[in-house]
């Protein structure tokens, strides 16, 4: 039986996505940039919920609230000399708005030209189990992949950020 | 020895303490015991007829490190000295005892009265003496054999100090 | 009844649970702490001082809720319950028998971790917005303390998810019923002993107990992320960490000492009934354990923590994962 | 918008957002700001891709793979940014894009 995603949850999270998108690009203030965009991660991690994924809605939040965040937040205040320099001229460019307005049109027309988009879910959720038992059979290179570009990253930051200070 | 040892050792004497009785003594319920040389509050001596031991010397006065004892007197050497007033400012006291030490004639010891706190500043000046005569080398002669025994000590002061230092 | 009210019936309880906890709590860790330093404790308020948390809460409670001019004003509001709501939510993932749970995940471990991961988010928000020096410090070196020690701790679950081929509490505890050698019980601990060690390290670290308790030496040193805060906010803090170190129990209890179980005891309606009872008794057991640590050890500095968790603790967790999955697949096959 | 939350509503979502991360990549001068906008991107990919799974063909769940592929890749690349911000900014005193403009450092 096809079920349907309730609106008002979703709209909910909408407005918390996009919402928490646009203050973390408009805001003048990093900290306050990367705040924001830890919510909009965490209202994500809320939509995947409605999608029934509930391993990725909580790896979203182990990885982005977790890691992510804490990492940006460690970032912004190592690289700020006095507090006032988290507050920023607020960057404005009409040619990245005119490119990214253009982008937004041409996916809408895209979207809307697909002809019959599904509106209800099929019945069928595959549970965490089958995520995981997937995930080692078939997927299960691209897993290994994965921990290897994950592992190059690490040396590489490790590399990158331990350089002495007076190179 | 194994790394790591000690953690348990030190695990097992805490656990041992959890089963012995506490060291706590409830202060106003039960109170410590005061050694006998404790060194307290200062007070005047007095003789059998309840008159002060104070002959207004001013040794006392004039040993003090912090200056907080004074003496107001008045008479002459005719007719006796009169004590007007000993003042003795216990808030500023460090409890040395020099005063004590420095007494020729045994009349003021350190007492072990030592609940001091109080909200009312005033009551730190304490008035020790108040409009009484002082006691005289003869009356002392007269009827004191302590105060014999303190005048004979003042013939030799140092080995009376080194007596007294040893009781 | 109605699902909904279901829902906040089940959240009111575990609210309480939690506010019962925090006070349970600090007059155990007051008392307990005391005994271990042949101290008495609280003895005042109330027979054997029973009612000195309460009176600490009717405290904080009146007390001035004092915010630094030059602070950051939302983010300073919003930390203390950035910190309070994960410890809250971790809640949700505890089964405390075969039928008393607040919510069938199916995937709790990993829950409990995805939410308390929001904690050094919180203290970094708190320390950023106090606008104070020191306690932006402090805010950096407890959220760095915090992220080092989740991995191991992280790391230190997976040998009993590889036992257990499950996150689910319910699972997991099932799966350590029985006998071993007909004498000891089947509880992961046995298997897992040094998954068992690095989990109690790390869980005593993420729980700021004392000697990893730098991020919270606020009052003895000026290091903490909460200098500023005071009254109720400081008390949700304070509630949070509390609320912690159940959770912390709660998971050990669960992943390596047979959660609900006792050995003779298991599957039938007795069990069912005790369940809830021989599990608190167990947390309870594991909190004491971690106070007796706490009484017992000195503060560690700064850096000898990070070092230590990322040079000592990490690479352990990470080659005992690997040895205990060879194990398990040797002896599997 | 219908009352009925479906697919076309995901990927409007998906689109929108990142567009924002787009605008926001490319305006900032901050190099940390552009790695945020960033974040964002990929969130919205994630968004879609996982939307479509479930869609289209839940019991493959192709499209979740993806997405946790994805996140991989993202944590690698905003550790590896990072590291890369704060190495400059050790240099260069500065996080802005526009004045780290020397090749050889």
């Amino acid at each position: 039986m096809p079920s349907a995603i309730p609106a008002l949850p979703f709209y909910l999270l909408v407005t918390a996505i996009i919402g928490g998108a646009l203050m973390t690009i408009f805001s003048r203030n990093v900290v306050h940039a990367a705040f924001w965009l830890l919510e909009a991660m965490v209202a994500v991690s809320g939509l995947f919920l409605l999608l029934s994924a509930e391993f990725l809605a909580l790896v979203q939040l182990l990885v982005y609230a977790g890691a992510v965040a804490v990492l940006t937040l460690f970032v912004i205040m190592l690289t700020l000399r006095r507090r006032e320099d988290a507050i920023r001229p607020l960057d404005t460019s009409v040619a990245a708005a005119g490119l990214a307005a253009v982008f937004g049109i041409v996916t809408a027309i895209a979207v809307g030209g697909f002809s019959p988009l599904p509106a209800r879910m099929p019945a069928a959720a595959p549970g965490i189990a089958q995520f995981g038992g997937e995930l080692f059979t078939r997927w299960a290179l691209p897993f290994e992949v994965a921990s290897v570009v994950l592992l190059i990253a690490l040396v590489g930051a490790v590399w990158w950020s331990g350089e002495d200070e007076d190179q | 020895m194994i790394w790591g040892l000690g953690f348990f050792r030190a695990m097992g004497v805490t656990m041992r303490n959890m089963f012995r009785p506490a060291i706590t003594v409830q202060y106003p319920d039960e109170r410590l015991v005061i050694p006998e040389r404790a060194r307290w509050a200062l007070v005047h001596k007095f003789d059998e007829s309840g008159r002060p031991k104070c002959t207004a010397c001013m040794i006392c006065e004039r040993e003090c490190p912090d200056d907080i004892i004074h003496l107001t007197v008045s008479g002459d050497a005719a007719s006796g000295k009169h004590i007007d007033e000993y003042r003795y400012e216990l808030g500023a006291c460090m409890m040395c005892g020099l005063c004590v030490a420095a007494c020729p004639f045994d009349a003021i010891e350190m007492s072990h009265e030592y609940e001091l706190a109080t909200p009312d500043p005033h009551a730190l000046v304490r008035i020790l003496l108040h409009d009484v005569d002082a006691a005289s080398g003869k009356r002392a002669k007269a009827d004191a054999p302590a105060t014999q025994a303190a005048l004979a000590a003042d013939a030799a002061p140092d080995a009376a100090r080194g007596e007294s230092d040893h009781a | 009844m109605s699902p909904l009210l279901v829902i906040v019936l089940r959240t009111l309880a575990g609210l309480g649970l939690l506010l019962l906890n925090g006070v349970v709590l600090i007059y155990m860790l007051r008392k307990v702490l005391g005994h271990l330093h042949l101290r008495l404790g609280p003895t005042r308020v109330g027979p054997w001082g029973i009612f000195q948390t309460s009176m600490d809460v009717v405290k904080l409670l009146t007390k001035e809720d004092f915010r630094p001019t030059a602070s950051d004003k939302w983010l300073f509001r919003i930390a203390p319950l950035l910190i309070f709501v994960p410890s809250f939510m971790a809640y949700l993932a505890i089964g405390f028998s075969p039928t008393w749970h607040f919510a069938n995940l199916d995937t709790g471990v990993l829950f409990v971790f995805a939410v308390l991961s929001f904690v050094p988010i919180g203290i970094m928000m708190a320390g950023w917005a106090s606008n104070s020096k020191w306690s932006l410090i402090g805010g950096m070196r407890a959220a760095g303390q915090q992220i080092a020690y989740e991995i191991p701790l992280l790391l230190s679950v997976l040998g009993v998810a590889m036992l257990a081929g499950s996150l689910d509490p319910k699972v997991i505890v099932e799966s350590q019923a029985g006998l071993w050698l007909g004498f000891l019980p089947k509880w992961f601990i046995v298997p897992q002993f040094l998954g068992f060690w690095l989990f109690a390290i790390s869980a005593q670290a993420e729980t700021n107990q004392t000697p990893f308790d730098m991020s919270e030496a606020e009052s003895e040193l000026v290091t903490g992320f909460a200098n500023e805060y005071s009254g109720m906010r400081f008390g949700f803090m304070f509630l949070a960490e509390f609320s912690n170190m159940f959770v912390a129990a709660a998971v050990g209890t669960t992943l390596f000492f047979g959660g609900w179980l006792l050995p003779g005891l298991e599957h039938n309606a007795l069990a069912l009934a005790l369940g809830p009872i021989i599990f608190m008794v167990k947390v309870y057991l594991g909190i004491f354990c971690m106070m007796w640590v706490r009484g017992t050890l000195p503060r560690i500095r700064i850096d000898q923590m990070l070092s230590f968790a990322w040079k000592a603790l990490i690479p352990l967790s990470l080659l005992w994962v690997v040895v205990f999955a060879v194990i398990l697949k040797a002896v599997g096959a | 918008m219908s009352a009925v939350v479906g697919l076309r509503e995901f990927l409007v979502l998906s689109a929108v957002l990142f567009a924002l991360g787009l605008y926001g990549a490319l305006s900032k001068k901050s190099a940390i700001m552009i790695l945020m906008a960033i974040e964002l991107m990929t969130n919205a990919v994630n968004i879609a891709l996982i939307a479509m799974s479930r869609f289209l063909t839940p019991g493959l769940m192709t499209g979740q793979f993806f997405a946790a592929f994805i996140m991989v890749v993202s944590t690698a690349e905003i550790g590896l940014g990072l590291a890369l911000v704060l190495a400059l900014y050790r240099r260069t005193r500065t996080v802005e894009v526009d004045r780290i403009d020397r090749l050889k450092g």
